[in-house]
């Protein structure tokens, strides 16, 4: 627990320094709040390794007060592995905000770290109206973000606000009627207490509207492409890899733990549909969208589809394999979508435009960041051996080997169909050298190589795939 | 008729009154064609209703201590409204006049 | 300190839904950013609304609700505080480019 | 139904009118008067239902503070023209809420009344209350049991603060001077002091009984913005450190307590008992400090506060 403690105030206390600090160029704070994020990413491993070899899940009562009165922090593998995934994310978009040409803003690092200690809090959250508040921070600092691209967007902005605004407060009401049946707000003890009524089934309704909706899953994913597209990439980066899994990690906590397993396996299918829906619909809106940045949001939009769907077979099967798809799904979606953010920032920058048409002959104009944006394209399609294939492989196991699970195997071909599509319509058009859009400037390849990177750990993802494995499964929680 | 129904009646009465008043002011402001009679109308009858109301629930508290706050109260109160009215008069009048001078 | 009737427990719980029902319906239909503002708030007094009606449960209120109430307003309050000054600014620069100031349409 | 239902009727019905109104005002600017107003009814709701300190919190806040934010923006904003009375509008809210309270009404509430409003339920805190350093059942909660989020609730005025900070592109300077009436001026001088007062007594008093470090924090940031529109309080720059430290004091200290709670003695924000009380006081009074001067920055801060 120490080290996740460790991994939590870290960010915290960079972004303080940074706030208080004399004579703080942006310069000065981004080291800072660099070396904040790298002791903060070992201090998650360390955690890691401490909760792995102990094998089992370590829960802290603040305060030293008992059970139920405390708020109570947990530190399970699955946590561990988010706060070390969290800290990474920060990591790679810090050092391509650093070094990239395009800035991000000068108030961007204390953002950033705010960012990250929010979402550490929430990974180690086990305690219903925490959680609101984390989200709440969490929804604070990302709308902050996306406003720091500038006027232009600030109505993106605003509109994101208002809808999460709406959205925690939804929340926050399902959790006062659970709160109103069962007398505590623990996560763990209202696994054990809670029981299939209609004050229960309405309060998990709201909690399900009101995260889906602050987690842009379908069909509440509206605000989603208008806020992620106006933001400076970096901090595009940050929103579509780690900031939408928040809620996800909420909803999966109140489906799997909170409520009664009956009633999970009766929602499930419903939960499991939706992803379905949004794999395509979202697929095809990134098919259709003129916009480089538009497209990769929508893909968020349709790879967020994957995890619902797992979440809801895992809600109706209720077998650790689902787990195991569903927060695979979530790390190596957040890593190639690091990266399709970073370099579809570059090329729009290098290239001085934002349609995707500017993109031809983007292969011999910016091949690297080209090469950034294919490789974690391929692992969005989940083509073997990159992490993308990796938890593909883990969903569809179990569904192949029932014939009566097999339309769901037809909606995750027809998603990878759609995925492919949007690929690969950038990819053909970056190969086309005939009418080659020629660069505004001249390429400046260290943020283009940066913005490789986290395509190229998200493809070493498969090479960690037993371990990684091994390590969700040996968890429940 | 004991001392402590007189006192009862009697605050009823002054509450009674200030509800009275209160009634008044609400219907002047909604009747009133013009923003200054508003005002007044608002005023003049908040000032005269809270002070019935603060008599009456004084009288009806029976302690002394409750009394004396409640008298603070309306010291607050009645300064805040004199003010309030008197800034939002001056207000109108300004931008009348702004008005005029365009 | 008398303690509330039931009935009365039950009424404010049923205005309390009433009121989120409310803003949610002005937020859904209105356009204007301002008073959606004042939809989210008013949804969030139903919802603190409903946490003080089931505190007033026990005798004396329950002090874990009147607590998660009290960080609420916080929450409500700056986030009202940074969506008005959002909006403001949002407005501003519309207005900017309208104008056809200096500037830049696009980046 | 009693004769007892009778104020909470009245008063239900007012809420929900003037919420009504609030919403579908013809003007923006009626709007949001409304809004103000219902903030004062939702307050007198809550020391209706037996929370002196929210009523006290929501009277500072959704009243006072929200309407010198919304009336301040309201200067900013062109008039807008009244809008006709849309009755579709009215109507379809009606349905909609019609249709489900009823819902919630028959489906929650209707089944087992007695079991949505029975009091069957032993909170833990009576019986932590001793060991807790406070005698004030929410300050325990707020600073002891669930100091975690009180912390984080600070980290939320934080946040909110740092983002509005870059919220002034092309704000012009306000080209005319600040108008101070010399009765604003002087109410402000009387009224002033008076709430500093109450701010430090509600701070004091938070430990055994209705106040503590929010409500004391709303009050002094009404008083601050009071003095910063009359002019009287020079702009709280951001570049001084003073500013800047008292915004992140109350995080700090928390923090530290956090830490040193957890690397020194039992735990993390595990108070040594016999200096809870003490340790309590000191994180809610700059708790204060930064509440207040943050409500202040978010209410009234201008671009000459907070971008240099």
């Amino acid at each position: 627990m120490n080290d996740a403690l460790l991994s939590l105030v870290t960010p915290l206390v960079a972004a303080l320094i940074v706030l208080t600090g004399p004579a703080m160029t942006p310069r000065r704070a981004s080291v800072v709040v660099l070396l904040g994020s790298a002791l903060s990413f070992v201090a998650a491993l360390l955690a890691l390794q401490s909760v792995t070899t102990s094998g089992a899940t370590q829960t802290l009562n603040l305060g030293g007060w008992e059970d139920g009165l405390a708020i109570r922090l947990r530190l399970s593998p699955l946590s561990a592995l988010l706060l070390a995934f969290t800290a990474l994310i920060h990591l790679l978009a810090g050092l391509y905000a650093r070094f990239s040409r395009f800035t991000s803003g000068d108030d961007f690092w204390v953002l950033s770290a705010f960012l990250h200690t929010a979402l550490a809090a929430l990974w180690l959250s086990a305690d219903l109206f925490n959680l609101y508040i984390t989200l709440e921070l969490i929804g604070l600092a990302a709308v902050a973000m996306v406003a720091l691209s500038g006027p232009k967007a600030y109505q993106a902005a605003a509109d994101y606000l208002l809808l999460s605004l709406a959205a925690s407060m939804i929340y926050l009401l399902g959790v006062v009627f659970l709160y109103s049946e069962y007398h505590t707000l623990d996560v763990i003890q209202l696994g054990t207490v809670s029981a299939d009524s209609a004050r229960t089934r309405l309060a998990l309704a709201l909690i399900t509207a009101g995260l889906m909706l602050k987690g842009a899953l379908w069909p509440l994913h509206l605000w989603l492409p208008a806020a992620h597209a106006g933001a400076p990439a970096a901090v595009s980066a940050l929103l579509s890899a780690v900031v939408v899994k928040g809620p996800l990690f909420i909803l999966w906590l109140a489906w799997t733990e909170v409520a009664p397993a009956d009633l999970a396996r009766e929602v499930g299918p419903m939960v499991a549909t939706a992803g379905m829906i949004a794999l395509v619909a979202g697929g095809w809106a990134a098919m259709r969208s003129p916009y480089i940045k538009v497209l990769v949001a929508y893909s968020t939009v349709a790879q967020l589809g994957y995890a619902l769907m797992a979440l809801g077979l895992l809600m109706s099967w209720q077998i650790p394999q689902m787990h195991i798809a569903l927060w695979l799904f979530v790390i190596a979606h957040g890593l190639a979508k690091a990266s399709l953010f970073m370099a579809a920032g570059e090329m729009q920058g290098t290239l001085g435009t934002r349609r995707l048409t500017g993109l031809r002959g983007a292969t011999q104009t910016v091949p690297i960041a080209m090469f950034a944006f294919a490789v974690a394209g391929g692992s969005l399609i989940g083509l073997p051996p990159s992490g993308g294939f990796l938890a593909k492989w883990v969903l569809l196991e179990p569904i192949l080997s029932q014939p009566q699970n097999w339309p769901w195997a037809f909606g995750i071909l027809l998603g990878t169909l759609v995925s492919a599509a949007y690929i690969f319509r950038v990819v053909v058009l970056a190969f086309d050298r005939a009418t080659i859009n020629p660069p505004d400037t001249r390429p400046y390849l260290m943020g283009h190589w940066l913005a490789l990177l986290p395509a190229l750990i998200v493809w070493g993802m498969a090479l960690l795939g037993e371990q990684l494995i091994g390590l969700l499964a040996g968890g429940g929680v | 008729m004991t001392p402590g129904t007189l006192v009862d009646i009697l605050s009823w009465t002054l509450m009674a009154a200030g509800i009275c008043f209160y009634l008044t002011g609400a219907l002047g402001l909604l009747r009133f064609s013009d923003f200054y009679c508003r005002l007044h109308a608002v005023t003049k009858t908040d000032t005269l209703g809270l002070g019935f109301l603060a008599l009456g629930l004084a009288i009806a508290s029976g302690s002394l201590r409750a009394a004396c706050y409640i008298f603070l109260i309306y010291l607050i109160a009645m300064a805040s409204a004199a003010v309030n009215g008197q800034l939002l008069a001056r207000y109108k009048l300004e931008q009348e006049q702004s008005q005029d001078d365009s | 300190m008398s303690s509330l009737a039931a009935n009365s427990i039950i009424l404010y719980l049923l205005v309390a839904v009433a009121l989120v029902m409310l803003g949610l319906y002005g937020l859904l239909v209105l356009k204007d950013p301002i008073r959606r503002l004042i939809a989210i708030n008013i949804m969030g007094s139903g919802t603190f609304l409903t946490m003080i009606a089931f505190a007033r449960r026990q005798d004396p209120p329950d002090p874990i609700l009147h607590a998660l109430v009290v960080t609420g307003l916080v929450v409500a309050i700056s986030a009202t505080a940074f969506a008005l000054r959002l909006i403001l600014a949002a407005r501003e620069s519309r207005e900017a480019a309208a104008s056809g100031s200096t500037e830049t349409e696009d980046e | 139904m009693t004769v007892e239902l009778l104020p909470d009727l009245v008063l239900c019905v007012l809420l929900l009118v003037v919420a009504w109104s609030a919403l579908f005002a013809s003007t923006r600017r009626d709007a949001m008067a409304l809004f103000v107003a219902f903030g004062m009814i939702v307050a007198l709701v809550w020391a209706r239902l037996g929370a002196p300190d929210l009523a006290l919190a929501e009277a500072a806040i959704g009243a006072g503070l929200t309407g010198v934010l919304l009336l301040r923006a309201a200067r900013k904003l062109p008039v807008s023209s009244a809008r006709r009375f849309d009755y579709r509008r009215h109507l379809g809210a009606l349905t909609f809420i019609v249709v489900a309270v009823s819902g919630f009404a028959v489906s929650i509430i209707l089944p087992s009344p007695a079991d949505i409003t029975a009091n069957n339920f032993d909170s833990p805190v009576a019986a932590a209350m001793p060991d807790s350093g406070v005698s004030h059942p929410v300050t325990a909660v707020l600073l002891n049991f669930r100091a975690w989020d009180t912390f984080l609730e600070l980290l939320v005025l934080l946040f909110a603060i740092t983002g509005l900070r870059q919220l002034f592109p092309i704000e012009k300077e306000s080209l005319e001077p600040a108008r101070t009436w010399q009765l604003l001026v002087s109410w402000t001088r009387t009224l002033v002091p008076l709430l500093l007062l109450v701010g430090a007594y509600l701070l004091w008093r938070g430990s055994s009984g209705p106040g503590g470090a929010f409500q004391a924090g709303a009050l002094l940031a009404a008083g601050c913005v009071m003095l910063r529109i009359t002019g009287m309080l020079p702009p709280l720059h951001w570049s001084l450190f003073a500013v800047r430290g008292s915004v992140c004091a109350g995080t700090l200290l928390f923090l530290c307590t956090a830490v040193l709670t957890h690397s020194l003695g039992a735990g993390w924000l595990d108070y040594p008992e016999a200096h809870a009380g003490t340790l309590i006081l000191m994180i809610e009074t700059l708790a204060t400090l930064s509440i207040a001067i943050i409500l202040t920055l978010l209410v009234a801060g201008e671009r000459k506060d907070l971008c240099s």
